[in-house]
């Protein structure tokens, strides 16, 4: 478990990142609740804008680990390119969950409605699992830290707007409403609707069961072990 | 005992091959260092011999074992200085080494031990608790050294370590190399600076557009061109000297002249130097002879009419 | 390598645009947010078939997923097209025919299903193809190259066997030399040489007369015969540095200077032999390849090593003048290497070329 | 007038910043059209429609983020990779780091002109009065080059300075209540209004629209003497920091 310990001890490591991954989920617990949107408060809308974020952010990690020639020096240690992934994958996941679940406890300690706290909390976990696998993917195709992390920016900020997170997809054309669903943005939106709205368990249990395919998906795009 | 060879090794970027059928055996206890201009094929070799680029053809084995050469157990006893810098920039340097130590699965007092002896063997004991980020050039190659020294290996492959480095740091790491070879362990070493290998290497390899161009100890690829010496007179009178004559004299292939100071380079050879001494010394004073043995320059010189040093400092 | 991954990168484009098709499918005629997760499990299932090699078995969960989703999408129909390229393009497309039964079933029998089925048998049984032809040609390759090694191989032989064959001519000739100036001109002179010594202590002035007529007249066999053993061993064919100037001699395309140093005589005929050659093909490339108005050769015999030095001043062409000129080089180098030296070229400031040998032994 | 002869070379940098381009003018340019696609046929209360207001705050908000160019730029030549080059050159780095803010500036008032264009001319958007707008986008692109550049120059590390200027921009778009509305608090609406470069200039085109001029000129002055007021810091910064 080495890897997984040091994964922690550097996502920690750099003052930026620690502000992000501390600072953002306490910030999103206290942004107040809108008019009839979105369905819980604003806070908890943009917390999956957060755990996008913070997925790029945390997978760059790999990314040096990649560019800078620490992958070639673990390739010749007797480390597998497996054991590698995943011990990082687990670090990040942790901090995610953590974060997750800093979240929902300090929302329901602050007062905020949440309907279910834990179907809220399942369906943050489940989306990170999501972020990270695509941020996993993302970053095998890219060379450069800055170009990856700016590329990808831009692309949350259209998959946040198309999924339905900043604005209601009820007012989106037809069209856009259909295509709306590729992203996995649309699931975790659709989710805090069902969350809101008292939907039955099984739609919940649907919903993340999504989120967790699309985890999959690109968990099996993204492990190719690369060097350059 | 062979530790490591490859036998008619292959590999093609493309339709140019970057490594042409080559031989190579590493045996233990020597220093073998890697020569070559910059694409030569150096770095490429190396990652082939540890496993991380496959091959197209031939066979490479590892400590004995060519039928799975990088297993887990061959690894355990192989140390790689990669040419980037490799280190953990947010970690401290003690901290970075915890980390690849315990990727050798060496365990907390045993642990703590090997890095802290490898720190002190890299001369950073110092600075232990400090993060990369601000050391100099020198110090980072030596903490990119002292990260495959923790698992004391058998074989050490060494990509480059003194690229872009003061001096001071460089003596030191040539040292340290010097010390690892008498606690036993065997080293590859490339470079293109021949001072280093002639200061440390036991046995070297001149690659060159991916095929081993020569190879032997510093001593027998000098003997083999041993045939040319470079002499420098400064004298009193240059413009008094008959260069015609001094040209004509056997085995003098060229004289130039520029200021004060004539240059002559001829064969080498006992005899030589008194007959175009005496030549000199007829029509004018001497003040100074200046005779430039051979080094590896002048072999890579030799046997492919390439400096090997072009470009240098340019990454 | 390059030639799986340029199949596997068809097979991936055809895969690509298989669910590019059943997404729009999906958005254009059936929006259930439920049926979504149809493309979600293929699209896993392929991905899972692109990062590693599955058998062919692993194709019935996709049948599976999609006979599941029969009652609820009409995309699921089209979705089976997958299973019928993956079996098509393993080279099992019997497999992919008993796909075609599924139209059976499809309440709404459409002529679209039936033709994208078609065409991704045709698609598939077209990559099956391509693939086999492109081992096939693979493997021919990999024997040519196994036969052009066995030649350079066998070549590297005939070169050192010539080389000893040369070397045991000269040896040969050498005796036949000695041979003759010991049997001809050394008994000649032996013979002179007594009869001047008794010259010497001749009292009698005929027999002194006598004597030095048979010193006069063995040393004008001597000299006869040594004349025709010159003559004999002469050789009438230019060889050694001669042989270069000749060839310079006759290249008039660009200015072509030649400088020489040390003593040329001790490099054997074999060695000049190479020598000429190289400085052939470095002209010849020069002219194909460069736009070179002058080159200088240097022929260097120092020590243990004779050195050839090739440079001209043009800026090579890019592109194909390395591989062109390749094969003339490589051999050059074999031959180089044969006879235990080396050569090497560089395009870096002008083409160069640099051929280095040994020198025998003397003695 | 050596520094004139760099001016060509910093227009060339910039336009092949090819990052810059995608964060300042592809993603907007997307951005846009998705939203004018959501959001064609709704109007607000008083019968405009919605899209307007969103096009004219986009393009004004993504102005906030035009310095950045300006300080990577400075901080790269003047006291990072070139920057003992720079030193040794016998030449006026203060007017050097001066055209690359006007460059800086202009730059990001030609991307904030160009996506105006493409509204107007691709998704049919009508300007009630361009020359106003693009008045405003210029003293935006001023206001955000000098708030960088007294960043880079009033902070040790890059990194913070770089932080600093992204707190700025995103800071202003939430403050002006872009994404959530902000609680009610007598800083958050002083923020929220003539606080707020973002809000005053969004203010002063939505006034014109209306006719209000002497409102316009108001609020449009107030970023310009904002701008006067921060010019003489960032000269007495720059000047500290250069020598």
């Amino acid at each position: 478990m080495t890897i997984f310990y040091f994964t922690l001890k550097r996502s920690f490591a750099n003052l930026a990142n620690l502000i992000f991954l501390t600072a953002a989920p306490i910030a999103c617990i206290f942004l107040p609740a809108g008019e009839g949107w979105p369905p819980l408060a604003y806070g908890y809308a943009y917390f999956g804008i957060v755990i996008l974020f913070v997925a790029i952010r945390l997978a760059q990690i790999m990314m040096e680990d990649r560019v800078k020639g620490i992958l070639k020096r673990l390739s010749v240690a007797p480390v597998r390119y497996f054991s590698y992934l995943g011990q990082h994958l687990l670090a990040y996941a942790v901090i995610l969950i953590l974060q997750s679940a800093v979240v929902v406890l300090g929302g329901w300690i602050a007062g905020q409605e949440l309907h279910r706290p834990w179907a809220l909390f399942a369906l943050y976990v489940s989306f990170s699992f999501a972020a990270l696998a695509m941020a996993l993917a993302w970053i095998s195709v890219f060379r450069s830290k800055d170009a990856a992390f700016l590329f990808y920016m831009s692309l949350i900020v259209l998959a946040a707007l198309l999924g339905g997170i900043i604005l209601p997809l009820e007012i989106f054309p037809d069209l856009l409403r259909r295509i709306a669903v590729i992203l996995p943005t649309f699931w975790f939106a659709e989710g805090l609707k069902s969350i809101a709205s008292a939907q039955p368990f099984a739609d919940n249990v649907r919903i993340n069961a999504t989120l967790c395919l699309y985890a999959l998906v690109f968990l099996v795009l993204g492990s190719t072990r690369r060097m350059q | 005992m062979t530790l490591a060879s490859m036998q008619s090794v292959l590999k093609r970027y493309g339709s140019c091959a970057a490594l042409d059928y080559i031989d190579l055996e590493i045996h233990e206890g020597e220093i073998v260092g890697l020569l070559g201009p910059n694409g030569a094929g150096k770095t490429t070799l190396i990652q082939a011999l540890t496993g991380i680029l496959p091959v197209d053809q031939g066979r490479i084995s590892l400590f004995g074992d060519s039928r799975n050469p990088f297993s887990d157990a061959n690894k355990q006893k192989l140390g790689l200085v990669t040419q980037e810098i490799a280190v953990f920039e947010e970690l401290t340097a003690k901290e970075g080494l915890e980390f690849f130590a315990g990727i050798y699965g060496l365990r907390r007092e045993e642990k703590k031990k090997r890095v802290a002896e490898a720190l002190e063997f890299v001369g950073l004991s110092a600075y232990a608790n400090k993060v990369p980020h601000k050391f100099s050039g020198g110090m980072k190659r030596r903490l990119n050294i002292a990260c495959a020294l923790t698992h004391r290996p058998r074989l050490l492959i060494m990509d480059e370590p003194t690229v872009g480095i003061d001096p001071q740091s460089r003596n030191h790491i040539l040292e340290s190399v010097q010390k690892l070879r008498e606690q036993g362990t065997t080293i590859l070493y490339t470079t293109h600076c021949m001072e280093e290998v002639q200061e440390i290497a036991s046995r070297v390899v001149i690659l060159d557009q991916g095929q081993v161009v020569k190879e032997g100890t510093v001593q027998q690829l000098i003997e083999t061109v041993r045939h040319e010496e470079t002499i420098i007179f400064d004298v009193a009178d240059p413009l008094g000297i008959p260069l015609r004559q001094v040209e004509s004299i056997a085995g003098v292939s060229q004289v130039s002249v520029s200021g004060s100071r004539i240059t002559v380079i001829s064969a080498a050879g006992a005899g030589n130097l008194d007959r175009i001494l005496s030549v000199v010394q007829q029509h004018s004073g001497v003040l100074g002879i200046q005779a430039d043995k051979p080094n590896l320059e002048d072999v890579f010189l030799t046997l492919t009419g390439k400096q090997l040093r072009d470009r240098e400092g340019s990454r | 390598m390059s030639l799986r991954t340029e199949r596997t990168w068809l097979a991936n484009g055809w895969r690509l645009l298989h669910f590019g098709f059943l997404t729009y499918l999906w958005i254009g005629f059936d929006d259930a947010e439920n049926t979504f997760i149809l493309l979600l499990l293929l699209f896993l299932l392929t991905s899972l078939r692109w990062r590693f090699e599955l058998p062919a078995v692993f194709l019935l969960p996709d049948i599976l997923i999609c006979v599941l989703y029969f009652p609820y999408t009409s995309v699921s129909y089209y979705a089976l097209a997958l299973p019928i390229f993956e079996w098509a393009q393993r080279g099992r497309w019997p497999f992919s025919l008993s796909v075609f039964v599924a139209l059976g079933f499809v309440p709404f029998f459409s002529g679209w299903l039936l033709w994208y089925f078609v065409l991704a048998l045709f698609v598939g049984f077209f990559l099956d193809r391509y693939a086999r032809n492109l081992e096939q040609w693979k493997k021919e390759a990999d024997e040519q190259r196994k036969a052009r090694q066995e030649l350079e191989r066998v070549k590297a032989e005939l070169l050192e066997a010539q080389r000893s064959v040369s070397k045991q001519a000269e040896l040969t000739e050498r005796y036949r030399i000695a041979r003759q100036l010991h049997d001809h001109l050394g008994h000649d002179l032996t013979g002179a040489s007594l009869a001047l010594q008794a010259h010497a202590y001749a009292e009698d002035p005929e027999e002194a007369k006598s004597l030095l007529q048979e010193v006069k007249s063995r040393l004008e066999r001597s000299t006869h015969s040594l004349r025709e053993t010159v003559h004999d061993a002469t050789p009438v064919a230019p060889i050694g540095i001669e042989n270069l100037e000749r060839a310079l001699l006759h290249f008039q395309e660009i200015d072509v200077s030649l400088r020489k140093s040390g003593d040329l005589l001790s490099v054997a005929a074999y060695q000049w032999s190479l020598l000429e050659a190289c400085l052939k093909e470095a002209l010849t490339n020069i002219v194909r390849h460069s736009d070179a108005t002058a080159a200088e050769v240097t022929v260097q015999v120092a020590g243990a090593i004779v050195r050839l030095l090739v440079q001209d001043d043009g800026t090579p062409r890019e592109n194909n003048a390395q591989s062109e000129s390749g094969s003339g080089l490589r051999s050059l180098n074999m031959r180089a290497r044969a006879l235990g030296g080396s050569l090497s070229t560089s395009a870096d400031n002008g083409f160069l070329l640099v051929c280095v040998l040994p020198l025998e032994q003397e003695g | 007038m050596r520094v004139l002869s760099t001016v060509r070379f910093t227009l060339l940098r910039l336009m092949r910043n090819y990052i810059v381009l995608l964060l300042l003018l592809a993603v907007p340019i997307a951005l846009l059209t998705v939203f004018s696609v959501i959001l064609s046929g709704m109007v607000d209360e008083a019968g405009r429609p919605y899209f307007d207001q969103t096009a004219l705050t986009m393009v004004l908000a993504f102005q906030l983020f035009g310095g950045s160019t300006v300080m990577s730029y400075l901080n790269e030549d003047l006291f990072a990779r070139n920057r003992e080059r720079m030193t040794v050159a016998p030449f006026n780095r203060t007017l050097y780091a001066f055209s690359i803010l006007l460059a800086g500036s202009a730059f990001s008032f030609l991307l904030g002109a160009a996506i105006m264009a493409y509204t107007r001319l691709v998704l049919g958007l009508v300007w009630a009065n361009w020359g106003w707008t693009l008045y405003l986008i210029a003293l935006m692109a001023v206001l955000s080059s000098i708030v960088c550049v007294i960043f880079v120059c009033g902070v040790k590390s890059f990194s913070t300075a770089e932080r600093l200027s992204e707190v700025y921009g995103v800071g202003f778009v939430l403050l002006a209540g872009l994404f959530f509305p902000m609680p009610q608090h007598a800083v958050f609406e002083f923020m929220g209004s003539y606080g707020n470069p973002l809000t005053l200039s969004v203010g002063a085109v939505r006034a014109v629209e209306i006719g209000n001029w002497n409102e316009a000129w108001f609020q449009a002055n107030i970023v310009l003497a904002a701008i006067g007021f921060l010019f003489p810091v960032m000269l007495v910064m720059g000047r500290r920091r250069l020598r």
